[in-house]
């Protein structure tokens, strides 16, 4: 069976800074798999190499067996992957339909349509309806983004990557700064997403990870420390010494 | 002892919209005081009021016996009161070291025990705000408020984002610099019992409002009350 | 028939914004001479001018004013026009509205060929360069090297240059093409002290890129170094200031200097300096106008101020008249003026200003381009 | 809960461009035109060449983010081609006008490719250099283009074989006048579309168009083409309406203007496009008839004052005080 | 072939000198457009009113050229300030493409205002003395006057980097413009900075005005004309460093100036042909700040 999401030997520099070095991961159909480690690891960089926003020094990424390494960004996401940022990254000036519409458009292959718009597609009204529904956030359709609180945000940078349906998903972040009822409330979506999705989350907060996650990855400097189940990391003294701190053992 | 803070009957927003309706809060000199509530009942608001980025249309705001209602931002900064926004506003076109330069006011926290503190954001030194990390621009949005030396700390969620040793570090570091110092903090936070745990006293707030007020002990002791006072408003809805 | 006594406008097409909204203020002063000479009547008829603004080297605006004038405000005639494009423009409505259009300024010699309704007062490049060539071949120039700027007048003027000077003998042994709004001329004048040569003859629009280049030219020692340097209107008086001291010495071939020495021309720059100050001079183009409005009074004068172009321009041809620039005539076949052309030399004159003033006169010049050129 | 009434929450969501009043108002000014003034046709015509062109650019730079000064560059290609088309093959307008679009368009294609990699000050000069290379390009076939003299001597033919151009410009106008609407339609079609709000999300925020599988350069490819294209159409008129083809069809003076016409009408709405145009052009006009001198200083007040006081433009500010009454 | 190689540093000499009288005319909106991301386009009309003001003390005050010049300089700081006090407060609140067209609008008034007051004829500067002829260096001559422009340039060059980069005021300024919202929370004075800004940015312009005279000479419409070729130096350069215009000015002078004489056939095109080059190559500028 091949992996959802393969990582080769990844390696990235920025100058002489070594961001990423030689990582390799699996992410097989289905799973839900948590990247952590300290700050400035370099977790998001690596999201960025997956996604194409960044082009790796070395390395290769396959998606569902294909190799996307050199491929634009927009391709990779046709091919179903899908991604939250760590800081909200939204269409400001436009409504919470709006920002979801473009999403649904954009996973049709409506987005260049010239003569007919998605409000005229019955389905994919619906569609977003239900999306919105079910984050709480439909009395917010016609607001525009600009006029939302940071927690507000976060969730539609989240259904922004829900809309796509994506095969593999990845989230740096996404309930940073959302209040821990709502992000469990969020988790419990995720985990309702359909089974053969793939789940990448980046998180700082260990309750939502080991609730969460089947399996971890622990980045530090760039490398991949140690690489098992939520039991086996959590209690690897390497990782309580440079990540967990005391709080978060056994 | 003298109010670092006192916040009257305040009524503020953005433009016409009105956020903060009819609030009232005061800080003593060295307490800490954290404000708890749903996501958009008006905490960053409130901060940002406190340092005059937001419309304040009626009600009074004192900082040391002195209403500084109309006086403008830079001035309030200067006076005494640093701000760690919720989105760390990282000032992209500096580097590390600049940012922290261009905030720094005379006083115990100089660069040096900043870098002590985060030693990562000395190895940083030379990056843009931009090329930063999400967690270190955190540190460093932590960093730029202390070097202002303030007289009154706000936090809004300055743990958001950090891996939980950092987060240990800091609150170890918070302990210890209340001990030594008469500096009020007020801070804002989603891990409630993490807030409480940190401060004296609480204040929950609903749409604008306080809706709770008391000893952050009581909330911690009692979960059940917790829940309902930041879950409640779900069902509101 | 009784003739009512009549409101007759001219439509007056200029600059008034814009790099060379000079021409703007100096046609209007201009219109202004003629006004208070005649109290703006010409026997029972009061004249009216509308005034219009070109805007630039617009083709297609100067044609839809010219419509608009024509059909809406109902002038009888045009004047003005300050380049060829923007006379070209309105051409066709011209030919369509028969209405008489005496220009002033713009200077391509086929143009009067366009239309029997033009009719040109000002000069052609021809009827300068031929007296210029002339002049400089009688000097003892055998070589030289010409500078244009790089649009249509300038290359007119290359050939004119080129033509007439080898006629004479003489030869061009370079012509560098400078790009219009070029403000850095180091790399020509360059070009210019690498060839050796002792005599350049100069074309560019009047203003910045002139100034600039004479300057320049200075600046680097040529003229110092011997070289002559010959040109046309570019030394005009009111960029001489800016020009500065480095003016001296050039030789400008023109129908006109302020500093002429005949009655008519005395009389119009005192009258001009009463109007509009004493360091105001009067230009070509102010002249020009000034000499437009009397060819316009003259056909108001025969056709009783009615409509009729076909007789308008009939009247004018071979009027004579004694103008500013010393006597003039219309030539009959082509609608051009036939004038005379001064040699005049860039020095001080009274009050330590510079002036063009004149060392030679060509006389009664016909335009030389249509007599080589018959239809 | 409802699920036909959220779909419909969802969908009322969406801010469209529709049919107004506005609109309406602007057909009855064009009828008024016709019926009472005659003298002012040629000057009509000319506020509806500038209004197609203004809404050309309110395509590329309302909707897809793009910023250019040099425009002028498509109104120019296609006048000129219109009025060589004319020359040289055959006098009869609408052809001569899809081919106006056509070379136009071809033009905004290849110089997408430069143009639409950058933003802001850079893409802004990039347009100005191709437009400026065009002009020089223009001003050196002279053989071609007839230089600074202006391309003229070319015949068009009577409209569909019936309506001579006049030369009180009844013809023009109407014919200007149809093509206006017929792309105003075409370009409300556009903008409510897709692609056009594909467009508003790759202005907002292009990385993210990216992450949501958006090939942005395609996107913006089309958009920009067909605003080319439009904007030909405009120069295609104006060389059949006027018979004669400047330099300053391609010069700087017009890329300019035109940015500010849609400026004064305002962005990304369309009808604020058709309101700049006439606005600056009869003020420019009017302007320069009653005192030629000092227009501009005129027009530089009138600028000041509509970006303090009605920042998004007429446009802009007819819809808030629409707005403010529907509120009461 | 000694002769082509004098022609070839006489070039260079000239190509750099004007290279360097662009920078002097642009570097001013480096700083307000590049740094303080303020569109201002009125940045040539300064530049005009430096030099009218300029001209007019040694006219009717009978100043001496060094003495005037600075004197004109500060006369248009001052009347820089005014303008920022009170105008300009509408132009930081808009948007770009507001911005621009406000200051443009502005550019449009004080044309038709110089138009009444100075006339529609172009005027210029006349030179010290002291500033005019030529050095000779074998077979190159070279002119004082550029040999000043040079000089004043690398001053001002070296001055402003050294402002910029070496001092918090840099720093701060640049923290003004990232975000003005948290600046202020940090306690930086931010319409303060702006204003000061502002002043050396206009002064700057006022400057390349008054000594560029022999090149650009003043007329009503000098706002208007030169604008583009001052917008072309700095997108090139890359926006907000000074270093960028620096190169890029002292590039485009030496394109510019080598390929007229090389190719001159290109004339007018080769400067917009070496813009598109350079911008496709470099999106960002010869010197770009990343993001
Ligand atoms: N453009 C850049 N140039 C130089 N260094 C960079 C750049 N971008 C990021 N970095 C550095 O690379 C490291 C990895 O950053 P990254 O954002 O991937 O960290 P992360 O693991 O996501 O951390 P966090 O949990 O704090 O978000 C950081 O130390 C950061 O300073
Ligand atoms: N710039 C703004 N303009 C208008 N309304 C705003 C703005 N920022 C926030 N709001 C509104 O004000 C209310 C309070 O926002 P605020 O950011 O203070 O909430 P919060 O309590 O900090 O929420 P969170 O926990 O998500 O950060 C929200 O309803 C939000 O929609
Ligand atoms: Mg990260
Ligand atoms: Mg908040």
């Amino acid at each position: 069976m091949t992996a959802a999401l393969e990582l080769q030997g990844l390696s990235k520099q920025f100058g002489q800074l070594k961001v990423t070095q030689d990582v390799s991961l699996k992410l097989e159909k289905g799973v839900r798999h948590a990247l952590i480690g300290p700050n400035g690891a370099g977790k998001s960089t690596l999201v960025h190499q997956i996604t194409g926003l960044l082009q790796p020094s070395k390395g290769r990424v396959l998606l569902n067996g294909t190799d996307i390494t050199g491929m634009s960004p927009e391709k990779r996401v046709k091919l179903g992957l899908a991604r939250t940022f760590q800081i909200n990254s939204l269409f400001n000036r436009l409504t919470v339909a709006e920002n979801i519409g473009l999403a649904l458009s954009a996973r049709e292959g409506r987005d260049g349509r010239l003569f007919s718009s998605i409000t005229q597609s019955p389905e994919l009204m619906d569609e977003a309806a239900a999306l919105l529904h079910s984050l709480g956030l439909l009395e917010l359709a016609g607001r525009t983004i600009s006029d939302l609180a940071y927690g507000q945000r976060r969730l539609i940078e989240i259904a922004l990557a829900l809309a796509l349906k994506p095969s593999v998903l990845l989230l740096d972040e996404p309930v940073a700064g959302v209040p821990s009822t709502e992000g469990a409330r969020l988790f419990d979506l995720l985990e309702r997403l359909p089974q053969d999705v793939a789940v990448l989350v980046i998180e700082h907060d260990m309750d939502l990870v080991f609730r969460f996650a089947q399996r971890i990855t622990v980045l530090v400097e760039g490398a991949v420390l140690v690489e098992g189940t939520v039991k086996e990391v959590r209690n690897d003294p390497r990782v309580r010494a440079v990540y967990l701190g005391e709080r978060h053992h056994g | 002892m003298a109010e670092l803070l006192k916040i009257d009957n305040l009524f503020a927003g953005y433009g016409e919209t009105v956020v903060i309706e009819g609030l009232s809060l005061s800080l003593a000199d060295g307490e800490a005081i954290s404000v708890l509530g749903r996501n958009g009942v008006g905490k960053s608001t409130l901060l940002n009021t406190v340092l005059g980025l937001t419309t304040q249309h009626s009600g009074s705001l004192h900082y040391l016996g002195k209403d500084i209602g109309k006086v403008p931002s830079h001035e309030r900064a200067v006076a005494g009161l640093g701000l760690v926004p919720q989105e760390r506003e990282i000032f992209p076109s500096l580097t590390v070291h600049e940012n922290l330069r261009v905030a720094q006011q005379p006083g115990e926290w100089d660069l040096d025990r900043i870098y002590e503190l985060f030693p990562r954001l000395a190895e940083r030194r030379r990056n843009m705000g931009n090329q930063l990390s999400g967690g270190e621009q955190q540190m460093l949005a932590i960093g730029r408020a202390l070097i202002g030396n303030p007289r009154v700390l706000l936090l809004d969620e300055p743990f958001e984002g950090l891996a939980p040793i950092i987060v240990d570090a800091l609150v170890d570091a918070f302990q210890k610099l209340r001990q030594g110092s008469r500096m009020g903090i007020v801070l804002v936070e989603q891990h409630a019992e993490l807030a409480l745990e940190l401060t004296e006293r609480a204040i929950v707030l609903d749409r604008g409002k306080a809706r709770w007020e008391g000893e952050s002990k009581v909330l911690l002791n009692d979960p059940d009350q917790l829940a309902q006072l930041i879950g409640l408003g779900a069902e509101d809805e | 028939a009784p003739v009512l006594a009549d409101e007759i406008k001219v439509g007056l097409l200029s600059q008034y914004s814009g790099t060379y909204s000079w021409w703007g203020q100096e046609y209007d002063r201009g219109v202004e001479m003629f006004m208070a000479e005649t109290g703006g009547k010409v026997g029972d008829h009061t004249v009216t001018v509308v005034k219009r603004d070109e805007g630039g080297a617009n083709p297609q605006r100067a044609r839809q004013l010219a419509q608009e004038l024509i059909v809406r405000d109902k002038v009888q005639y045009l004047t003005g026009g300050v380049f060829t494009p923007t006379v070209m423009g309105t051409s066709d409505i011209v030919d369509q509205t028969k209405t008489p259009y005496v220009f002033v300024n713009a200077a391509t010699s086929s143009m009067t060929n366009k239309t029997p309704y033009f009719a040109r007062v000002g000069y052609t490049s021809w009827a300068y360069a031929v007296p210029l060539m002339k002049w400089a071949y009688e000097q003892g120039a055998r070589e030289a090297v010409t500078v244009i700027a790089d649009y249509a007048p300038g290359t007119d003027l290359a050939q004119a240059f080129d033509t007439s000077f080898t006629e004479l003998g003489g030869k061009i042994t370079e012509l560098i093409k400078v790009p219009l709004g070029t403000t850095d001329f180091s790399t020509y004048l360059q070009r210019i002290s690498d060839s050796g040569t002792k005599h350049v003859f100069m074309f560019m629009p009047v203003g910045p890129m002139s100034a600039g280049f004479i300057k320049a030219f200075q600046d680097r020692g040529l003229g110092k170094g011997g070289v002559q340097l010959y040109a046309g209107a570019e030394t005009q008086e009111s960029d001489l200031p800016a020009i500065g001291d480095s003016a001296q010495g050039i030789i400008t071939s023109l129908h006109y200097s302020p500093y002429l020495d005949n009655p008519e021309n005395k009389a119009f720059v005192e009258k001009y300096k009463a109007k509009f100050g004493p360091d105001a001079i009067p230009s070509l183009a102010s002249m020009g106008v000034y000499d437009a409005m009397q060819v316009i009074a003259h056909m108001i004068k025969a056709t009783d101020g009615k409509k009729d172009g076909d007789a308008a321009m009939a009247s004018i041809k071979g009027y004579s008249w004694k103008s500013p620039r010393g006597p003039v005539t219309i030539d009959p076949n082509t609608r051009e003026i036939t004038q005379n052309i001064y040699i005049r030399k860039v020095q001080k004159v009274d009050g330590g200003l510079l002036g063009n003033v004149p060392v030679h006169t060509y006389e009664a010049v016909a335009e030389p381009w249509h007599a080589r050129n018959p239809k | 809960m409802n699920k036909q009434s959220d779909a419909n929450l969802v969908v009322g969501a969406f801010r469209r461009q529709r049919y107004n009043l506005a609109d309406a108002a602007l057909v009855v000014a064009a009828a008024l035109t016709l019926l009472f003034g005659e003298y002012y046709l040629a000057l009509a015509a000319f506020v509806v060449i500038m209004a197609i062109f203004a809404l050309s650019l309110d395509l590329a730079q309302g909707y897809g983010g793009v910023e250019s000064l040099g425009h002028a560059a498509f109104f120019g290609v296609g006048a000129y081609a219109a009025g060589l088309y004319s020359l040289h093959f055959s006098p009869e307008p609408i052809s001569g006008l899809l081919v106006a679009a056509i070379a136009a368009g071809v033009v905004g294609l290849l110089s997408g490719f430069a143009v639409l990699r950058t933003q802001g000050l850079t893409q802004l000069m990039l347009t100005l250099a191709v437009a400026t290379l065009l002009y020089e390009l223009a001003n050196v076939a002279k053989g071609i283009t007839n230089g600074d003299d202006g391309l003229t001597g070319y015949d068009v033919a009577p409209l569909l074989g019936m309506f001579q151009f006049d030369i009180y410009g009844y013809t023009g106008f109407v014919y200007a006048f149809v093509v206006l609407v017929l792309v105003y339609a075409l370009l409300k079609k556009l903008v409510n579309s897709s692609i056009g709000q594909t467009a508003q999300g790759i202005r907002e925020n292009q990385t993210r168009m990216r992450m949501l599988g958006v090939s942005v350069e395609k996107r913006l490819w089309v958009l920009y083409t067909i605003s080319a294209a439009v904007a030909g159409i405009a120069g295609g008129l104006s060389a059949q309406i006027n018979r004669i083809v400047g330099l300053d069809s391609l010069a700087f003076t017009l890329s300019a203007n035109v940015v500010v016409m849609l400026a004064l009408g305002g962005t990304g709405r369309l009808y604020g496009a058709l309101f700049g145009a006439i606005l600056f052009v009869v003020l420019s006009d009017r302007a320069a008839a009653i005192d030629p001198t000092n227009w501009l200083a005129v027009l530089g007040v009138v600028l000041i004052l509509i970006v303090r006081y009605a920042p998004d433009g007429l446009a802009g500010f007819v819809a808030r005080m629409v707005a403010k009454r529907s509120e009461k | 072939m000694p002769n082509a190689l004098s022609t070839f540093l006489t070039l260079t000499i000239d190509g750099v000198s004007y290279g360097m009288m662009l920078f002097l005319i642009s570097v001013g909106l480096t700083i307000t457009l590049g740094v303080m991301r303020v569109v201002n386009l009125t940045h040539s009309a300064f530049a005009m009113i430096g030099g009218f003001i300029t001209l007019w003390l040694m006219r009717s005050a009978d100043m001496n050229f060094f003495v005037a010049l600075p004197v004109g300089v500060l006369a248009t700081m001052a009347l820089s300030l005014i303008l920022e006090r009170t105008l300009y407060q509408w132009v930081y609140k808009c948007d770009p493409l507001g911005q621009l067209l406000m200051t443009i609008g502005m550019t449009f008034v004080i044309t038709a205002l110089v138009k009444n007051l100075a006339g529609p004829q172009i005027q210029s500067i006349a030179l010290p003395d002291a500033l005019l002829g030529q050095w000779s260096l074998g077979s190159l001559n070279i002119s004082v006057y550029r040999l000043f422009v040079l000089g004043l340039s690398v001053a001002v060059a070296g001055a402003l980097w050294l402002c910029l980069e070496y001092t918090t005021f840099g720093a701060r300024l640049r923290a003004a413009v990232d975000n003005p919202r948290m600046a202020r929370c940090v306690g930086i004075n931010v319409p303060l900075v702006f204003s000061v800004t502002f002043a050396i940015g206009c002064g700057l312009a006022a400057l390349g005005g008054a000594v560029g005279t022999q090149m650009l000479p003043l007329e009503p419409y000098y706002g208007l004309k030169y604008l583009v070729l001052v917008l072309i130096v700095v997108a090139v350069g890359g926006l907000g460093s000074l270093k960028g215009s620096l190169y890029s000015a002292l590039l485009l002078g030496l394109i510019d100036t080598m390929g007229r004489y090389y190719i001159p056939a290109l004339g007018g095109f080769i400067i917009y042909l070496a813009v598109l080059a350079i911008l496709l190559a470099r999106p960002q500028g010869l010197v770009g700040r990343a993001g």
